[in-house]
Order: structure tokens, then sequence, then C-alpha cells
């Protein structure tokens, strides 16, 4: 009975569903850049390396110009950067894209770690630099849930349900999106039409470089506003799940997203709650929900998620 | 002649000091985490400067690192650190192998019925700097709900937990103020946003100050209390939080762990629970070197400066002067033995609440 | 007349290949031309180097008597030309619409608007009678379906010269005929049509002009007015061929399969077969035709193990074999030669030698216990070589690099030498070349003489009807009859596959 | 050249290459990179202790690689070596710690098969839900590896937790400590490199020999063509999952039989993860996984060394890095090679 009362008080919570949307908020990021990606037939497991590239340069950005937005632009570049390199391996030398993607794991563990000493001064992690502030919209600072929930959010949240819109739309609703789709599924198809296939898919990997690296912007620059070596804590590997969850469609990630986050909200303040009596040293078995619900989401009602045709096969004239 | 033999002793001295060096093998974590490795580093660095000694730090990547990498630093080093919980078998193993070369453990309890002379470990009572950060909370929250997030509940963790429902009990017994303690983990020391996430849940269930016992964890732990307390003041200068404070007398507080954190977030952090961590790191340096190094297990409290609270540089001012009197007093009675904070959960559960009267 | 199309002197080289050999070819505006040889004659590379996905070694291209030099497709889409390939290059997940305009969509401001793009396709297939509904999947359109697409395709991005690789090869003969009439309609509005084919009855039917190529050359260009189906073949094969199947009185006896009120459901979980029920009997060839799509491939699959059946019994033997997996069915002596070669026949990452065994590579002399015996594998994959005359030679060699005739020979090969008590073959010739077909037709009845059952499925009337002992039609996962090939007419065979009961067909 | 030619050229001039940029890296940071090469190598050759944790260091990384390789054969991506080693090693442990009674003749190799069983059945557990639901096994074993995380963090401080500090298991019987091949003062080269090696040639055997191997490769190429041919896809594919988990699990075990004698929470350290590069560099070969992991488990005991002449370990990460991705992309060092032949021949 404590427990139904700790669940009713947790969904009554406004915070509650603010906290969903904060944690979803990477995983919709990355989940998204993986969309892009595959959608064209490239496999990016590299989202993760991206998302810790993108924590770091922002962070570096933010503490050299103090604006934390300019930290988000060169995240960007940087993502951009990171994604061309595995659309040049992929596409160009049709290189197999899974070690590919291990590599730039890798090279950005390597890198943001290495860099650290020489401008922080110090390895592991840096102070609190900077982050951007939460946006407040007076217009649903007047009804008391609402301002709980969605009154005061990082404009970051905002800008990933953006990204959501923005994919959704390009993919469906575009006409390159329709060649991204067509060159995931059949390039041999789009290349007899004349789609130039390897530009399509440079186009889906590089905007997945973008939308990793404000992944990894968010978690940085967006939220706990420094930065900390492998930060990321395997976050790109949840969002490289939460696509095939949303079954490589942007509003499916976007839910698959939304799940885990909720699931991982829900975690931490049913674990909280003095409701609810448990021994302090199987709280942490509580941090293993969101896991366990995407298994059973994945395994009992989901199940067959199909990955376009050609994804993860090099494209060769 | 004289000078010539002061000359000769100086260079001596030189040439030996020289000799003299110092490896610091840290666990995974490496440097950075501000807490045992950057702290055993900042104590040896300083000994090692005092006496003029070479110091030298080398990370590991993997628990399979310890071993050779320890004793590639035995080879080499008269003092040699082993820093973290996960070195334990490692150290005595390769200490065994170099009995004329000093070892020193940070956070590491020798196996059970291991001594060797040329092996000191230190712990630390954590649960009597938590017992600091319990009744610093107890006294200034508002909601009377107060938060503990930890990282993985390993014993040095949950010793902060003892200490720090403790503190809060002793508090609200002393006063008769009714605090709730709601707990969480995060089961992560690596992690700030996990931090931030479950310091903010605390916080909407009601909590106005939370603990944060879980490295790294905290400081998306501080940085949740920052952003609570700016959506709530308007700004996140120290002047206004302060006055902001003094006026409502509500806020949103973080707790920090292990080093002092108090500068991290100037008003919100409350206060740092600390451990001497670097003491411990200078202490054993200079034992070696002055030839009094002595084997066995060193358990650090408040009376030895391993454990205590940070200045509160920021925050005095919103800290009644009251209950820092009172802490004081409170700091002596544990000195003295007179209060013992439980160090176990079932100690926890047995703690009674002595009476106590301040002679204020 | 004017010229379409003039290719001279085309060399195009392989590793170790001469493709195509200094070939010449004239096309004239408004003909429909054909283009005949066996597999590997060359005559996919010639049009692949006319659409741009190839590029000569030397030699010269030119259209309506303007060289041109294309490096890709797009240059030879933007002069007129548009091509159907053999494999059909359609997003299976995308509709029809979104196929047909892909590459030059219709767009309104940086919207893909695919309202237009549908009224586009809808008006081209009123145009030219090409009835499509440009909402659907691709993956739920039946091949001929998707064929009409790929026409589509073409002449939405204006094609005058229309290329058509093998087209027949996957339609049953109604979808030929209405292929046919959609060909000559396009003649009449202008279209230049090159049509390429092994079928030398469908040549005929449809040409103005045959160019015949072998092993890369030209070997004659003929007006179809003035020749005929031997002298095509003689230019083709090199040698005279035997059109018609010799084969002595089947002497039937036991029953082996027996099906009874057979239900199966599709993919889609909708009925493909409703309450089939015929019987199969040692030493004959018993043939199934049909349009394809209509219950034949789910029929087949539920035979052979790889579907369960909804309701209903089959006996192999006499015995229960319901729902039994595909070993099993193996094991009780029932082989199959499977439509799709290349999804279900072959690994072709496997060298031959492993794909001559699978599906007995667990039994001796294949394997001794859990081991496989390579020797015993190689020696009899050796045997089996040289028995079928699978080329080339070499046993080693991975399945993906023997020609298209030579795969389906590892599988027919593979599947007759397991010493079958029931074969069920289906579409064993489809995409074949004239000798191949020939094999592989003696090959089976030498079977059936050996009293071996064969269940033949084809969409090839002319194959069933030569080949079989027994003639079942197909029409909506139900047998509209069962006839006897002595005592029948194509027309009535075509009027039960277009749905119609043999007794009805029999009152008319 | 040929195919198995390349197989060694592209490592070693992707080594080569990545030692090259990265001593840029260190110009870069003021040190000199012929040092800290030299430091480099003789921390994984120089002495026995370096070579005997090199093999120490290779011997999970073999396992971990031919699990993922396993799995890559079997037409499976694997990403949950990690979490298998985990279950392996906690399992594995828990059976070790209870049998003190039984002579390590029986103890060794029954400790050994419990953890494979462990890591076996866990991985089970990501092919059963492909087999039954289609549930894509990349999720499932992501999920799967960060759930073994936490429960072995937990089993370590709780159930199974000792001693006062230290989250960890109580230490292994005697009787299932794996006997040290040599020992180099604390350093114990354990035989586990022998069962790894074996491991690599009975998967050798099982691939290349055996009937299941067959039916496994086939199911990988072309499950179509093996259902079409009587194997049972879905028994294959929680066959592969498992083989693939016994050995990862077979790895976790080792950990603890040989190096660390008892069970610790974050025992895994990311090795599931390095199968997979592990697994690529190695062709997805057995005894190419085997070179792999030795040349991995090299480069990251030389870069301990590395650290003594000032150079900080991340470097390692970058090499590690570029060499990957140059393996990844082999073309780009053939064409290289293509290109220098040209030049020779004008």
């Amino acid at each position: 009975m404590r427990v139904l009362t700790a669940i009713w008080e947790i969904f009554t919570n406004p915070a509650f569903y603010k906290l969903t949307l904060t944690a979803a908020t990477p995983f919709i990021f990355a989940s998204l850049g993986g969309v892009y990606s595959e959608i064209t037939g490239v496999v990016n497991i590299a989202l993760e390396g991206i998302m810790l590239m993108g924590a770091f340069v922002s962070i570096v950005f933010t503490a050299i110009t103090g604006n934390p937005w300019i930290g988000v632009l060169f995240a960007i570049f940087v993502g951009l950067g990171m994604a061309w390199l595995h659309a040049w391996a992929s596409i160009k030398w049709r290189g197999n894209q899974i070690v590919s993607g291990t590599a730039l794991i890798l090279l950005a563990q390597g890198v943001t770690g290495f860099l650290m000493e020489p401008i922080f001064g110090r390895p592991g992690q840096t102070d609190i630099v900077g982050k951007i502030p939460e946006l407040r919209i007076p217009l649903l600072m007047k009804n008391r849930f609402l301002a709980q929930s969605i009154g005061e959010l990082s404009p970051m949240i905002y800008i990933a349900f953006g990204c959501v819109a923005l994919a959704w739309f390009i993919i469906y609703k575009t006409k390159l999106g329709l060649r991204m789709r067509a060159v995931g599924e059949n390039p041999e198809a789009a290349d007899t039409l004349g789609v130039n296939v390897y530009m399509i898919r440079y186009f889906g990997v590089l905007m997945s470089g973008i939308m990793a690296s404000l992944g990894g912007a968010f978690l940085s620059v967006g939220e706990v506003g420094n930065f900390r070596e492998l930060m990321t804590g395997g976050r790109g590997f949840i969002a490289l799940a939460a696509m095939i969850l949303g079954n490589w469609n942007p509003v499916g990630a976007m839910w698959a997203s939304l799940l885990f986050g909720f699931s991982e909200a829900f975690a931490n303040q049913l674990q909280s709650s003095p409701m609810l009596h448990v021994a302090s040293s199987t709280k942490p078995l509580f941090n293993m929900f969101p896991f366990i619900v995407t298994l059973i989401v994945i395994a009992g009602f989901i199940g067959k998620t199909r990955p376009p045709a050609a994804d993860g096969v090099p494209y060769e004239k | 002649m004289r000078k010539v033999l002061v000359a000769i002793l100086l260079v001596a001295a030189v040439v030996f000091a020289l000799g003299f060096k110092v490896i610091m093998v840290t666990d995974v974590g490496g440097l950075g985490d501000k807490s045992f490795n950057d702290g055993t580093w900042e104590g040896a660095l300083r000994a090692a400067k005092e006496i003029g000694a070479e110091a030298q730090v080398i990370q590991s990547y993997e628990q399979a690192d310890y071993i050779p990498n320890l004793t590639k630093a035995a080879q080499q080093a008269d003092v040699v650190f082993a820093v973290g919980f996960m070195m334990t078998d490692a150290l005595f193993k390769v200490a065994k192998q170099f009995p004329n070369t000093y070892f020193v453990g940070i956070d590491i309890t020798p196996p059970e019925g291991q001594t060797l002379p040329n092996v000191v470990c230190y712990i630390f009572k954590e649960e009597q700097a938590g017992f600091y950060a319990g009744y610093i909370a107890a006294a200034m929250t508002s909601t009377g709900k107060i938060g503990f997030v930890g990282g993985i509940p390993i014993p040095p963790v949950e010793r902060f937990r003892y200490g720090f429902e403790v503190g809060a009990r002793i508090y609200s017994t002393l006063h008769k103020k009714k605090v709730e303690i709601l707990r969480g983990y995060t089961n992560d020391f690596e992690d700030p946003k996990k931090g931030k996430d479950l310091t903010l849940a605390q916080y909407a269930q009601g909590a106005d100050i939370v603990f944060l016992a879980a490295g790294a964890c905290g400081n998306g732990g501080i940085e949740a209390a920052k952003e609570k307390m700016v959506a709530l003041v308007g700004s996140d200068k120290l002047v206004d939080i302060i006055d902001y404070y003094t006026k409502n007398k509500k806020g949103y507080f973080a707790i920090g762990v292990d080093v002092d954190q108090d500068y991290m977030a100037p008003g919100v952090v409350l206060c740092s629970a600390t451990k001497g961590i670097s003491s411990a790191g200078y202490y054993g340096v200079k034992a070696a070197w002055e030839g009094t190094f002595e084997g066995g297990l060193k358990i650090l409290g408040i009376k030895e400066d391993g454990a205590g609270v940070s200045p509160m540089k920021y925050t005095k001012g919103m800290i009644p002067n009251i209950v820092i009197a009172e802490l004081e007093y409170l700091t002596k009675l544990i000195k003295d033995g007179k209060i013992v904070i439980p160090d176990t959960e079932d100690k926890l559960k047995a703690f009674q609440v002595p009476s106590i009267t301040f002679p204020f | 007349m004017e010229k379409a199309v003039e290719l001279i002197q085309i060399v195009k080289r392989f590793p170790g290949v001469l493709a195509n050999d200094h070939v010449d070819l004239t096309v004239f505006k408004g003909e429909i031309h054909s283009i005949v040889g066996e597999n590997g004659a060359g005559k996919t590379t010639l049009m692949n180097q006319l659409y741009g996905l190839l590029r000569p070694d030397s030699g010269e291209i030119r259209i309506f008597g303007q060289k041109v030099n294309f490096k890709g497709p797009r240059d030879a889409i933007a002069k007129g030309i548009g091509m159907v390939h053999q494999h059909f290059m359609l997003v299976n997940t995308l509709t029809v619409a979104e196929n047909v305009v892909l590459g030059s969509e219709t767009t309104r401001g940086i919207i893909f608007d695919l309202k237009e793009a549908q009224r586009k396709v809808e008006k081209l297939s009123k145009s030219y009678g090409l009835q499509i509904d440009p909402t659907a999947k691709i993956e739920n359109l039946p091949v001929g379906m998707q064929q009409r697409v790929e026409i589509i395709k073409t002449l939405y991005r204006g094609a005058e010269i229309l290329i058509l690789d093998e087209p027949t090869a996957v339609l049953t003969p109604q979808e030929t005929q209405e292929l046919f009439s959609i060909l000559r309609k396009l003649k009449e509005s202008g279209k230049t049509i090159i049509f390429i084919s092994h079928k030398l009855n469908e040549v005929m039917d449809i040409s103005d002009r045959i160019t015949v190529m072998r092993q890369g050359k030209v070997t004659g260009v003929l007006n179809k007015n003035e020749t005929n189906v031997k002298e095509i073949a003689r230019l083709m094969v090199g040698r005279e061929i035997v059109f018609t199947v010799q084969k002595p009185q089947a002497k039937a006896s036991d029953v082996v399969l027996r099906v009874e009120n057979l239900w199966v459901k599709d993919y889609r979980k909708l009925d493909a077969v409703k309450g089939v029920s015929f019987e199969v009997k040692k030493g004959e060839i018993y043939g199934i035709a049909g349009v394809a799509g209509n219950g034949q491939s789910e029929l087949v699959e539920a035979l052979t193990g790889l579907r369960k059946p909804e309701k209903g019994k089959i006996f192999l033997l006499g015995e229960d074999v319901t729902g039994k997996p595909v070993k099993e069915l193996r094991e009780r002596g029932m082989t199959h030669i499977p439509e799709d070669r290349h999804k279900y026949g072959l690994i072709l990452q496997y060298p031959a030698y492993y794909n001559m065994i699978l599906g007995r590579h667990y039994v001796p002399p294949f394997a001794r216990g859990d081991f496989l015996d390579q020797k015993k594998i190689q020696e009899f994959t050796a045997q089996v070589f040289s028995q079928f005359d699978v080329r080339p030679n070499n046993i080693k060699m991975l399945g993906m690099n023997f020609s298209g005739g030579n795969q389906q020979k590892l599988v027919v090969a593979r599947e007759m030498s397991a010493k079958p008590k029931l074969i069920v073959v289906s579409q064993p010739t489809r995409g074949l070349d004239v000798g191949a077909t020939e094999f592989i037709h003696k090959a089976l009845i030498e079977l059936r003489d050996t009293g071996v059952a064969v269940l033949l499925i084809s969409m090839e009337l002319d194959e069933i009807m030569s080949l079989s002992d027994r003639i079942a039609v197909m029409y909506n996962g139900q047998i509209m009859g069962e006839v006897d090939p002595q005592q029948t007419t194509i027309e009535e065979i075509g009027l039960m596959m277009a749905g119609h009961k043999f007794e009805e067909v029999r009152r008319f | 050249m040929s195919s198995k030619l390349w197989a060694f050229v592209v490592p070693i001039v992707s080594v080569i290459i990545a030692l090259l940029i990265s001593s840029i890296v260190i110009v870069l940071i003021g040190q000199n990179p012929i040092v800290a090469y030299t430091a480099l190598f003789r921390g994984a050759f120089g002495s026995k202790l370096a070579i005997a944790s090199v093999v120490i260091k290779s011997t999970p990384l073999i396992l971990t690689g031919l699990a993922v390789g396993f799995g890559f054969r079997a037409g499976l991506f694997n990403i949950g070596a990690e979490g298998q080693m985990v279950m392996g090693a906690m399992i594995g442990t828990a059976f070790a710690i209870n049998v003190a009674w039984m002579p390590a003749v029986f103890a060794i190799p029954l400790t050994m098969v419990v953890g494979m069983i462990a890591g076996a059945g866990y991985a089970a557990i990501a092919g059963f839900l492909k087999a039954k639901t289609g549930a894509h096994e990349v999720v499932t074993t992501i999920m799967l590896n960060w759930i073994a995380e936490y429960l072995s963090s937990y089993v370590v401080t709780v159930p199974m937790g000792v001693g006062f500090g230290t989250p960890k298991s109580p230490e292994i019987a005697n009787s299932t400590k794996l006997p040290p091949l040599i020992t180099v003062q604390a350093t114990e080269l354990t035989s586990g490199i022998i069962v790894a090696i074996i491991a690599a040639i009975v998967i050798y055997i099982i691939l290349e020999k055996t009937t299941k191997g067959y039916e496994l490769k086939g199911t990988g190429f072309n499950p179509y063509a093996a259902e079409y041919g009587g194997i049972k896809i879905s028994q294959n594919i929680v066959l592969a999952m498992a083989i693939s988990g016994a050995l990862a699990g077979l790895a976790g075990t080792l950990e603890v039989m040989g190096v660390h004698h008892r069970f610790l929470g974050t025992l895994s350290g990311g090795k599931g993860f390095d199968g997979i590069s592990i697994a690529l560099i190695g062709q997805n070969h057995p005894i190419g996984i085997i070179f792999a992991a030795l040349l991995m488990g090299s480069l990251r005991t030389g870069s301990n060394e590395m650290q003594f002449a000032g150079v900080p370990k991340h470097i390692i990460l970058i090499v590690q890095a570029i060499i990957i991705f140059l393996v990844a992309a082999d073309r780009i060092v053939r064409t290289m090679f293509i290109r220098k032949k040209k030049v020779k021949v004008s």
C-alpha cells in the first residue's frame, strides 16, 4: 500500500515530469543522430564518442568565451568533424562501420582525457564552468503544475523536441528525406536514378554528428556545467537502443527516449521516497529499472523492428 | 675546511634527497577525482617539497595494472602510495616482495590478519565528517526533509551516511525539530548528470538540503542545488543568496564531500564533510623520511585531523552562530570519546542520542 | 528511318572475361528491337553501358545521331533513356509514387509534394494503360505490378528509349501479354523499345527486329518477318535445339504426397492458401500452374516445412507430417528446389562444396559424428559437378561467383542427388537460358522415371504443359481444377488461371 | 597480395601509422616520441615482468574477442560480452568460494564450467528474445550489460561483500586458483593464457570443422538458406549467443581464478567492449583474434611504462583509436601500397 502511495505521489508530482524530460533529452538528441545516420544506411555506434567530445568541447569554449552557446556551437563543429571521420572511413573507404565507430569512441576518450591537463591544468574533471540558464515561460508559470513541470526548462530541451520535428520533417516531408530513405533501403536503386548515394550518406552521418554532439553538450553545458572524463557513461549506447526501439523513426526514437527518461526519473524518485522502507544497500538496484523496462518493452510489446535494408552495408558502385 | 665539510654535507644531503623518490599509483579513477587521488597527491607533494624528494604519479587503467604498476614503482621509489580500496590485494602482494620499500595505502584496510612492517594503511572516520553534515542540514532545513545522495553503498559512503543520519537525529532530538531523511544512490561515482537527476528528485520530494557522497556525481548534485537556488533567488551571486535567505529563511543547498567543495557554488554548498586525505599523504612521506615509519592500520578521525567539516567560508553568514557553537561543543565530546558516532548499520540502529546539555 | 541508338564497336572487358567484343547495334526510332542471347552472352553488360552504369573500354555510343559520353545514369536519363532492370531497382519500403519520382521529385518549395507525385503517376498510368495504385507500398505488390512501376519510372523521366532487361522472366503468360500490349501502346506513341530476352516465342511475338548475341559478339541482326525461331536459336546457341520435351508415358503408382484441405497464411497474416487438396504419386510429375501470388509460394513453404499451416493435413508416404520442421521432412525423403535461389537455395558466401551438402551436412558420409568430412564432401561435389556439368568445374569457388544458371544447376544437382522420394520444384528454370532449361527439364523427367514423385510449381505455362503428367491450376489460394495435359488446351488452363472453375471452363 | 597476407599487413601498417601520428601529439606536449616509444616497447617486452603483464592483460581480451567474433560469424552482434563476463565472474566466484573441499583437479575445471554456463545463460536471454520475438540483440545485450553491472556492484556490497572498505567478495578457495606458470615478483603469470588459447583452437575447430559450425556460419551468412537447409534458426541463434556468452563468461572466471582471486564490482573494465575491436582487427578469425589481443595487451602494458617517461596514459587510447580506424578503413592502407607499387613501376 505504501508503495502505491509512493507511486501515486510520484505521478502527481509535477517535478517528476520535468525530470523525465531532462533525463530523456540526451537520448533524444543522440538517438536522432542514430536515425539520421542509419536511415541512410550507415551504422553509427560512435554516438557515445561524439557525445563525449561534444560535452568536452562545449565546456572548453564556455570556459574560454564565457558564453555557453558559443560552447554549443563549437561542440557542433567538432561533432561534425568526428562524424566526418566516420563518414570518410565508412563511405569513401567503405570501411567496417562498427569498427570505425569503435575507433571514434576510443579517440574521443583519449583526446578528451589527454587535453584536460593542458587546457584546465588538471586531469579528471573541471570545476563548474557555466551552463545555459533555464528558460522561464511566463505563460506557463500561472498554473502551479505546469510551472513546475514544463514552465522552466533548459532551452536545449525545447531544441531537442524541435530537432525531432525537424528530423521528421526532413526525413518524411522533403525530397532530401525521400532520398535518404531510399539510399538506406536500396542504394543501387537510388543510384540508377541519379541520386548521389555518397552525398546523401555524408549528409546523414554529418547530421548524426551534430545531433550527438548536441546530446553531449546538453549533458555538460546544458545540465551540470562541468566536464568529467567519461561523463557520458554509456548514454550513446542507450541512445542506439532507443533508436532501434523507435524503429529507426525520429518520432519513435523520441518516444523510446522518453520512456527511458521516464523510468530513470521514476527510479530516482521512488528510491528516494521516504514512503518506501528499503534497506539502503538494496537501493542502487532501483537504477536497473529503466533497463529492465526497456528489455520488457522490446521483448514483450515491440519485438521485431526493421532496420533499413542497407544499414551497415558499404555502397560500392 | 668547515666550509668544505658543510658543502660536502650539503651535497650529500641533496644527493640523498634526490635519491629519495615517492611514487603514487592511482586507482582507475586517476588524478582529478577531487578525492583520494587528488588529496593524497597534494599531501605527498607537500611533503616531498619540504624534504626535496622527487615525486611521480602513475595512473592505472584497469585492475590488472595494479600489480605491475606497484612493482615498477617499488623498483624505483622509496615510498610507494597505493590509493583506493580496489588496490588492497595488489598492495599486499607487492609489498611482500619489496621489504625495503615503504608502502602507504590510502583508504585501504589490510586483509584479515595481514600486517607488514613496511605497509601503513590509512582509513578515515567518515562517519564523524558525516555527523557535521547531518547536524548542519537538520539545523538549516526549512522543509523538515533532508536528502542523502550516495554513489555505490561501499563502506566509506555508508559511513558518511551513518554519521549524517546520527547528526540529524542528534539535532532533531536536542531541538525537537522533526527531520526526515530521503536516501538514494546513483550507483556510480563518475556521472555528474546522474547525481544531478537524483538530487533534483529529492528536492522534488520536499528536501531542501542534500548531502552528496557520490564522488563526481556530486558535482551534478551541486549544480542541481544551484539551479534550484537560482530559480528561487533569481541570481547566483553570494550576496543575493544571503539576502534572500536572511529574509525568507529558505533555499536549496548541497553539502559537499571529501574535500572542501564550498567554492564550487558559493552560498549554495552549505558546507563540506571533509576527510584528511592530504594529511595522510603528508605524514606517510614524512614518516618514511624521518625513519619513524611504522606499519599497520591507522584510522584517522576528528582527533587526528582525518575527518572534519569545511570552514564554511561563504555560508557562515547564514548558519546561526548557535549552531556553530553547538558543533564545537559536540566536536569536543566526540574527540573525548563521549559520543561515539556509529560506523556500521547495526550500531546506527542501536544508536541512542545521549542527553547533552550545552554549557550555554 | 531515324536511328535512335547506335552502338559502334563497343568493347568491355572484365577481369578474365571479354564481355563485349566489338559489338555493333542499331535501333531505329519507334521500333521494338529485341536482343537475344544466352546468359553470359553480354546483353546486360551492353545495356548497362547504354544506360551509363558502365563505361565502354572502347567504342562509341550515339543517341539520335549525337555522340554521347555518359558518366552515369543521370546523363543517360537526360538523353531520354530509361531502363527496367532484371532485378528491379525499387525501394521496397516506399510507395509507388515515391519510387517513381525518386531522383527528380515533385516539390513545393522545400517540401516534397507527394500528392503531386501521385497525381502524375495516376496520369501516366492512365495514358499508357498501366493500372497501378500510386499509394501502395512496393513490398506489398506482386512482381508484375512492380515491373509496371519500373516502366512508369522511365516514362516519368521522359524516356524515349526504353530498355527492358528480361522483363518476362518473372511474369505469368497473362502478365506477359499485358506487358506486350503496354509495349505496343508505347511503340504507337513513338517510343523506342529495346527488349532483352532469351524466350524466343516472345521475341518473335513482340519484336520488329532482332539482334542475336553469343559470347560477347553479335551473331546476327534479323527482321522478324524474315526469320524463324530455329534460325535465332541456332545463332544464339550455335547448334540446333529441340523444343519439345521427349518423355515416355508416366508409370504413376503409390501416393507419395497427400494434401488435405490445407490452409496457410502469408506473412501479412492473410489467408493465402484456402483449403487445397491433392495427391502426388510415385513416378509422376504433378504440375501446379497459376499466376504468381495466388498462394503457390505459401503452399510450397507449407509443404516443405518453412511455414506452419493453419489447418489441414499433409501426408508424406502415408504419415502425417503437418507442421514438421524442414529437417525432419528432408530426412523423410523430401527435397526442394526453391523459387528464389539467392534467398533460399544457396549460401553465397560458402564454397560450392559446402553448398552441395546443405540439408545433408550432418549425415554420413558428409559428417562423421559432429565433424565434417571435408574429403568425402569434396569428392562427392566433384562427382556431382561433372554429372550435372556445373561450370566452372571448381568446387572451391564461392557460391556468389557462379553465374545464375550454374547457381541454379548447383541447387538442382544438390536436391536431385539427395535421392529424394518427393521433390518439390518451384520455378526451376526462372531466368535460365535455353540450354540450361533443356538440361533441367531432362533431369526432372529422368528423376520421374526412376520413381520419384515430382511436384512442379511453375508460372511458365509451356513448362507445365510439356513436363507434367497431371496439372492443377491455382487461383486465389484454391485449386480451380485438375486436368490431363494431353486432354486440355492452353486456353482452358488460362481461363482457370483467371479464376474460372474447371467445371465452368468445360461448360464454355 | 593475397587476402591472408593483407590480414597481417593492414594491422601492422596501421600500428606504424598510428605511432607516427601520435608522435606528433607527443611532440606537441613537449616530450620526445623516441623516448616515449622506447619506454612503450620496454614496458611491453623489456623484461620478464613486462611480458608476463602483456600475457595477463591479453588473456581476457582473447576470450572477449572470441566471444564477439564468434557472434559475428553467426550473424549476431554481441555487444554484451561485458555483462556476460561479469556474470561469469560473479557466479564462478560464488561457486569457487564454496568448494574448498574439492581437489583442484575437479575444482578448477568445474569453476570454469560454472562461469561459462553463467555467461552462456545470460547471453542466451538475448538469443532467446531474438529468436522468440525478434528483439534486436544489440538493444537487449546493452540493457543486459547495465543490469549485470548494477547487479554485480550490489552483490559485492551486500550479499557477497566482505571486509571493511573494499566492495569485494571473499577470496576463492585455494583449490580453484589457477596455478601460475611463472611468478615474477608479485606478478603471477597464470595458466589462464593456456585456457584462452585452447578456447581459440576449440572455436576454430567448431567453426571450421564441425557440422554445428557449418550451421552457425550458414545461419550468419544467410538465415533463409539455412532454414531451407533444415537448420533450426532460432535454436542456432540461442546456441550462438550461448557459446559467445560462454567465452565471455570464461574471460570473467579466469580473471577471478587467475588474477584477482575474488570478485570485484568493476571487474570487466570495458574488456567486453574491447572484444569488439579485437574481433574485428582479428578479422573474426580465432587465430587472428589471439594476435589482435596480444597487440592490444602489449600496447596497454607498454603505455604504463610510457607514463614513467612522462607521457600521459591517454595517448595510448589515441594510438588504439587510430589503429582500429585504419583497420576499419583498410582500403586506405591498401591504397597506399598500391600507389607505392605504381611509383616503383614507373
